[in-house]
């Protein structure tokens, strides 16, 4: 029942809100609201039922395995939280002076430091607010590259067709059109049509490595030289950075920019549709297009450090700001934290053993008889699996697998995603999951087949066991009820 | 390990079962030499105890200064119970609601969040949320772009009282795709838009006209002539709005002849702690008629197979991930948590409560207001109706007067407001000082002294 | 599946230990441990997922409408929470100097205060750490003071047959005899037989108005008379003081000693049973027997407070200590935030509401057909109901809707209790409940008498949305499993 | 009205249902000259900001000192994972689980905290917790008696060692049923028991010893030598153990030929705050045949009807709900919730993080003990193997000595120990210090130099 329907006008049980009502005379009436909003008028505990009802509705990695491919649904350590919500950093001002901020600022600065050096890159701004935010920094700073230099022509950013859609649609945004490129039967890019997509209106290429096919780009360093021959930069999607932490690092493999989610690879939690964070690293050519403001660090002579803010006063060329203040602060800190907590033996340990669960879920897979999308690679942290025949013999599609997954308690992997691999799984177990889960979950699909060969009914009927059936997904649009009315 | 639940024999079983040997040869696919070394750069992990240390210590070289600052980012009594809900797991730790059965939970806390953002601004249609009020706000210019479908204008206009943080990031956002933002003056004697100065624009098409409701200064514009002014030229108009004003002052839905097109804003003061900038969250609202251009996602009430009320992403052919480069925004991962707290926040306080925190936010900006009228060498620069930030100015007229003030003040322990210096010629030595209901009498004579004080010392020293 | 089974022995995932093993090599190795207790060995992920879980097969406050009788299920405010939870208070040690305590022991001293207020009582001590320690502490008072008079004979503590298990268990752990006397078919006391069982040898009698049968004791006063007559001391189990909040006072009414249960009355949570707290109020007869320690106040010449320990050195009549430190003080400090934010009025509010909502639901109730075991008799904040018809004539009984109920998402009333009234249902709904709540049980009580007039089975099998059905007890008994061993 | 949801409307109509025009009509059946006044006493009501503005000012003044107190409550690292679950309203906001099928995860939950508890002290039975440590082993004594068959005694022999608070809740409790404890002598050479004097005891009947491991003072006990000598005359033994101890420190399950009878302590280190003093809880355990004395609740595991596993209060037919005047006990609700932290701790810490745990305290504890060996006017008074308490005595005989050092230290910001002074000749001016985990080396170099300086000064005053 909605949160409306529990209220009663009239009802003010509130201890929330100031107990005398302040005189404002001194306003002028016609500026004044009318008709008051209707918002719910409950007492604590309704609300406080309400929505912590609300809350038993979901699925969440505290409480499911939840293997949902490109999203990195780890553990998000509970002591990031508790020291994220220190009274010091949580009642601080954004716009508090250096000298009341020095505490979040070494934070700020260090994690700059430990993304650096984990990328392999020049330099870090934390200002984006989640992949997205990053992905349109990134293709900004390749744009005032090229700008900068007066290279006007460039007016195409190249996607490959597996790219996740944040990709083509951030091109857009930064103004760009948009050149997409097949991907190969074995997951990797077509590297002829790359090559033969290159040229002078080439600014650049997006691309993931590994790549949203669960595999790794093999002829990365090719790529890299056709894109930079091109006189194009190379930018890194950094969703995939989990598999690779400690492992390869994309600096290394020729990149020039990219961003990190620190949603996904820094366990920062995901709060049901975010908030993220999403900061760009880039190499040396892009240095001075950072966006601002960054944490700057001077050591004084006895060796006592310093911080201050460089915003677009020190960094001219910047392509400025992204946000009113320095975009998701709290979730910044909690990277630094999930950084602190693993330490350098701890990220290098994510990479392996993220792809130490996948390759050992593939083969489990494989060997109960699903179809791997790519058998013949090896898996990284994530990898796909195609569920084509069950829905030509058996009628069975991944939807289905999918809500039936529910039934069984796990969350389903990405579904239908990437396109080019149809009725398909993308599955990511990540480190922080036990060999239990990740058995539990391959015995869960091998009855599920075992159902869609015996009872698809059950399968295609699936959940039974959630709060709501399938829902009407056609009537949510065409008759829109996007906001309660009375 | 910490947080890898391996024993030895996981890890032996594992690679047994893969064929291989060691974890290393799992990544046999990447060219040898460019497998990462060591990351020396980055420290040894710390135990949670360790860690809680060096952080609580950090932590703590920020704390304890009384903070007079607003600009855009506002201290309000944030119930407890606001919280303790927000963080329990099953919010915290969910993905963006693909699942839709599996994730009712979020799914209706957000459509509940979008009828109240709708009765707060007087609107059809709310998305799910923004990144925060200043790319909202670039959200929106690009939006009324699309939409006007009237104007052919790739320009939009903007009061010259938008916060001008807000204007630079709209800016750096928007020029990417060749958009201009042309920004009006600000009428010097009440820090308002030029009424005068609209006459200039007559001739020009425009997309839109972004008009914020308090301004920047605090202040309150008049938001119903320049709405119809705006829209009998062919513009849409996109209200900035503070929602706790909201519960006191005409909302966009309501002003002029029509109503704004849009509404946009900042939803920190719901229940989002300062926090050093974020996450708090942008929120967005608009005629139902434009909603086919609202970007992110939208979630929408439906059935489920038996009938049975459910909730659902809807309308999902504007976003990124179905229309890829088409979409109307790139937008993806949004700010879900701080929706949630924000949710709760309204949910207990209501209408009424509302309505008292921004009444006790004003009453007590005014206080201070009143109370600073007799201070020597202090004029106030605010006077129209406001909201709760409003303008002094010190009348020492040295460069860097007011910076010296304000450091001086944060020695003794106050936050005494945000610097206009750089913002304007006529704003030297101009402070934009916030009070909301958090503040007591004592703490409005506290600044009043600490003011006082400080200006004497820096006068003294200079 | 129990955390045990979730573990693996040579797991060692915990960020929650020192990172390092320190040395002990100077320890006698015949002393050090042999073989390590067998705890589980998880992640952090795998015990918050565990607990996390777990939780969610609880009914709580949070989630339902839980009116079990005597036991005051009200919200508890989570400001409460917050406050209580501060750094300063939670980390304070027990045994910190008073010069670093004032804060504390202000609250303390305040609680007291307005305790002694609210019950019309001369003193109060906050030590007892639940009612039942509360109603120890008051016995033992009672024994102290007749001791004090060396009047030895007195060996018995007088109880109606309707109180509550702890009152009779608590007069043999003060080393008294229990005479139990009846309760007439109004819910009154037998005066009759209480005048017939006072004498030399009456210590008191222990009770509580309103009484467990949810009505008020009207022949209060001479029930005081008569035990005093005699010689005894009136002992008031507070546990129904919600009722009366505001309202009318134990000390009006002549008692000489009373414990309250904050986990109740003052809304601290009950934690799954506990931890609660039990203070005890006296009046001036009994001041010098308070247990200790007790918070005092001096104010200085400049009207400054400051606040001390009464500790037995100060009160050497005082029956002493009842914990190592001071009680359960976490929940003493809740109890104050709560008597804070409610004030005088709403304080006052609260007998007033929980009885308001008692006698509409009663009414509702009574007008659906159940029975009211009292009547002819004002609902308190709790009344009675029983299912003797349904047991005798449907064969389904209390126990089977109070099962029934969970399937309907409502937390049964207490049943069985008091133990005079047959198939009985105790049902406290407390002021915090809405109009909404209210209806909705009854509506739900009415759906589970027509199923058990027409297809009883459902209400006999149930529950059936719960994560199990009905339980073996015998068998919990009788093959005794208490203990998870590998 | 705060927390109560009624509207005029709702009160309306439930009066009218009811049958009554003012809810005072409801109090009809009490005479009207007991109705209460207003109760003056108490003042107004705060809002919640209020509220949190009040109680944050008192908090701050109880903040800040470095502790190095212990005396039965001891400062660990809590893992934040423990009160973020632990506060979860399931958890937070049931009552004790009635309905088993209602409250399952409460249950589960003890049955798990029940078997570590076994596990921890190496007894067969433990029950769902008592109120505290303290009063947990009055508990503990008066099951002794009543379990005791060989015995007629009313009388319990307690260890010298055993913490004197402890000492003086198990009198208050017990003797209002006339049992008797008799205390043992310490040696006051080791501050340990003084195993020459048990001869003393060699005629007298018992039902059962107290043995404390660690004591009082931090020191190890022979609590073989002792648990067979109290066994041999047809004694109960009582371990009174610390379970931080017990993951490095034989078991008392273990002690002795046949292993102690009955294991109490209290639970706080598993993961409490400090607190000023709780909610703690007390843990108890017993051999497998004592358990139809065991007080309190116990949880047991059973399946349901369709042979589902599941859990249940047992062996109710002990408690004061049933047995009424013949319980075990009068106790009803315990400390649940403390009990779920602890569980949780446990649980995250394992026996190899609990066994660091009690290592890194007893280092560091050793460290502050042997830097502070060589501090002018100082003497250690520990000289056995000890836990995480030791024993330091001033040389200075002056009475009140200690205090006024303690009180020196105080005011440097340092708790500097518990005084002893009081409880026994021997131990004038005796300081009893605890070092924990959380301790660091700078924390130790702060107190002995805060313990020098203190020492100076107060000589120079006296
Ligand atoms: C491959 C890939 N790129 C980009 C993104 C966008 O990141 P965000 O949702 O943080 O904007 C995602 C997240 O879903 C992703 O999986
Ligand atoms: C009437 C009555 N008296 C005493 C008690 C005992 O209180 P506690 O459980 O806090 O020990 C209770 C609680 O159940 C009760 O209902």
């Amino acid at each position: 029942m909605l949160i409306f329907k529990k209220g009663s006008q009239g009802r003010f049980a509130t201890a929330q809100a100031p107990k005398k009502v302040a005189e404002v005379a001194d306003l002028p009436a016609a500026m004044l609201r009318k008709k008051p909003a209707l918002l719910p008028e409950v007492s604590e505990l309704q609300a406080v039922r309400h929505f912590t009802n609300l809350s038993r509705r979901n699925f969440s990695i505290d409480t499911q395995f939840y293997p949902l491919g490109s999203c990195t649904m780890k553990y998000n350590p509970k002591g990031a939280q508790r020291a994220a919500a220190l009274p010091g950093f949580i009642n601080r001002h954004p716009l508090a002076p250096e000298s009341h901020s020095q505490g979040y600022l070494a934070c700020v600065y260090d994690l700059q430091n430990i993304l650096k050096e984990v990328t392999g890159m020049a330099g870090v701004s934390l200002c984006p607010m989640a992949g997205a935010q990053g992905e349109f920094a990134g293709v900004a700073m390749i744009k005032a590259y090229h700008e900068s230099r007066d290279d006007h022509a460039r007016t195409e950013i190249i996607v490959p067709e597996a790219a996740h859609g944040t990709n083509p649609a951030t091109a857009v945004m930064c103004g760009y059109k948009v050149k997409e490129i097949p991907v190969l039967a074995n997951g990797d890019v077509d590297l002829a049509a790359l090559k033969a997509a290159v040229g002078p209106q080439t600014a650049g290429i997006m691309m993931t490595n590994p790549s949203t096919c669960g595999v790794f780009e093999r002829q990365i360093e090719e790529i890299a030289k056709t894109v930079h021959d091109a006189g194009g930069l190379l930018y890194y999607d950094g969703a995939n950075l989990n598999a690779i932490l400690g492992q390869v690092r994309p600096g290394d493999m020729g990149f020039d920019v990219l961003h990190m989610n620190l949603h996904k690879t820094f366990a920062t939690p995901h709060g049901g549709g975010g908030p993220g964070s999403g900061p760009v690293a880039v190499g040396k050519r892009l240095l001075p297009f950072l966006p601002t403001p960054i944490a700057g660090c001077t050591e004084g002579d006895s060796g006592v450090k310093s911080y201050h803010w460089v915003g677009q006063d020190k960094l001219p060329d910047s392509i400025g700001r992204l946000s009113a203040f320095m975009g998701n602060a709290g979730i910044i800190l909690r990277a630094y934290i999930y950084a602190v907590l693993l330490g350098r033996e701890g990220l290098h340990r994510v990479g392996e053993f993220s792809t130490l669960n996948a390759n050992y879920m593939a083969v489990l897979m494989k060997n109960a008889g699903f179809e791997l999308a790519y058998k013949d690679r090896r898996a990284t942290h994530e990898f796909i699996i195609t569920l084509n025949k069950q829905a030509k013999n058996l009628g069975v599609n991944a939807m289905d697998f999918a809500k039936r997954l529910l039934d069984y308690g796990y969350h389903a992997p990405t579904t239908y995603f990437p396109l080019l691999i149809p009725e398909c799984f993308l599955i990511e177990p990540t480190e922080t999951e036990s060999i239990d889960e990740l058995e539990g979950f391959v015995e869960a699909m091998i009855a599920i087949q075992k159902e869609a060969e015996n009872s698809p009914e059950i399968v295609k009927g699936a959940p039974v066991t959630q709060p709501v059936r399938r829902l009407d997904d056609v009537k949510a649009a065409r008759e829109l009820d996007v906001s309660y009315a009375e | 390990m910490p947080f890898i639940p391996h024993t030895e024999q996981d890890i032996q079983k594992m690679l047994d079962v893969i064929g291989v040997s060691s974890i290393n040869d799992l990544f046999d696919e990447i060219p040898t030499h460019l497998r990462a070394k060591p990351l020396t750069g980055v420290p040894d992990g710390l135990g949670e105890m360790d860690m809680m240390r060096l952080l609580s210590d950090r932590a703590q070289q920020d704390e304890g200064a009384l903070c007079f600052i607003g600009a855009g980012a506002y201290e309000h009594h944030i119930p407890a119970a606001v919280w303790d809900v927000t963080m329990r797991g099953e919010f915290l730790t969910a993905y963006t609601p693909y699942q839709a059965e599996a994730s009712q939970g979020t799914l209706q806390l957000i459509y509940e969040y979008q009828s109240m953002i709708c009765q707060l601004t007087a609107m059809d249609v709310s998305n799910a949320s923004l990144y925060d009020g200043a790319s909202g706000l670039a959200e929106a210019v690009l939006m009324s772009i699309r939409a006007n479908r009237k104007s052919k204008s790739k320009k939009v206009l903007f009061a010259g009282t938008v916060h001008p943080l807000y204007q630079k990031v709209v800016i750096d956002i928007v020029s990417n795709q060749g958009i201009e933002i042309e920004v009006m003056p600000i009428n010097p004697d009440n820090l308002s838009v030029d009424m005068e100065a609209l006459k200039a624009y007559a001739e020009e098409d425009f997309a839109a006209l972004v008009i914020p409701q308090p301004n920047f200064f605090g202040g309150l514009e008049s938001v119903d002539e320049l709405t119809d002014w705006a829209q009998d030229k062919g513009m849409l108009v996109i209200g900035l709005v503070n929602p706790t004003a909201l519960a006191l002052f005409n909302p966009p839905g309501d002003w002029g002849q029509q109503g704004a097109d849009i509404a946009v804003g900042e939803g920190q003061p719901l229940g989002i702690p300062l926090a050093s900038g974020g996450p708090y969250f942008g929120f967005i609202a608009c005629k139902e008629k434009l909603v086919r251009q609202m970007p992110g996602r939208i979630i929408g009430r439906t059935v489920d197979l038996e009938g049975k009320e459910g909730f659902t992403l809807t309308l999902q052919a504007r976003e990124q991930h179905i229309r890829r480069s088409k979409a109307t925004s790139n937008i993806c991962t949004n700010q879900g948590l701080a929706v949630t707290a924000a949710t709760i926040y309204l949910t207990l306080l209501g209408s009424e409560g509302l309505s008292r925190v921004a009444k006790s936010s004003h009453h007590n900006a005014r206080q201070l207001l009143l109370s600073l009228s007799d201070v020597d060498g202090v004029t106030i620069r605010t006077n129209t109706a406001f909201f709760h930030e409003f303008v002094i100015q010190l009348e020492n007229e040295k460069d860097g007067f007011a910076e010296a003030v304000l450091g001086n003040m944060a020695e003794q322990g106050i936050l005494g407001g945000f610097n206009l210096s750089e913002y304007g010629a006529d704003l030297k030595n101009c402070i934009l000082v916030c009070v909301t209901e958090v503040k007591t009498e004592n703490d409005l004579a506290i600044y009043k002294s600490a003011l006082i004080r400080a200006i004497e010392e820096v006068t003294g020293e200079c």
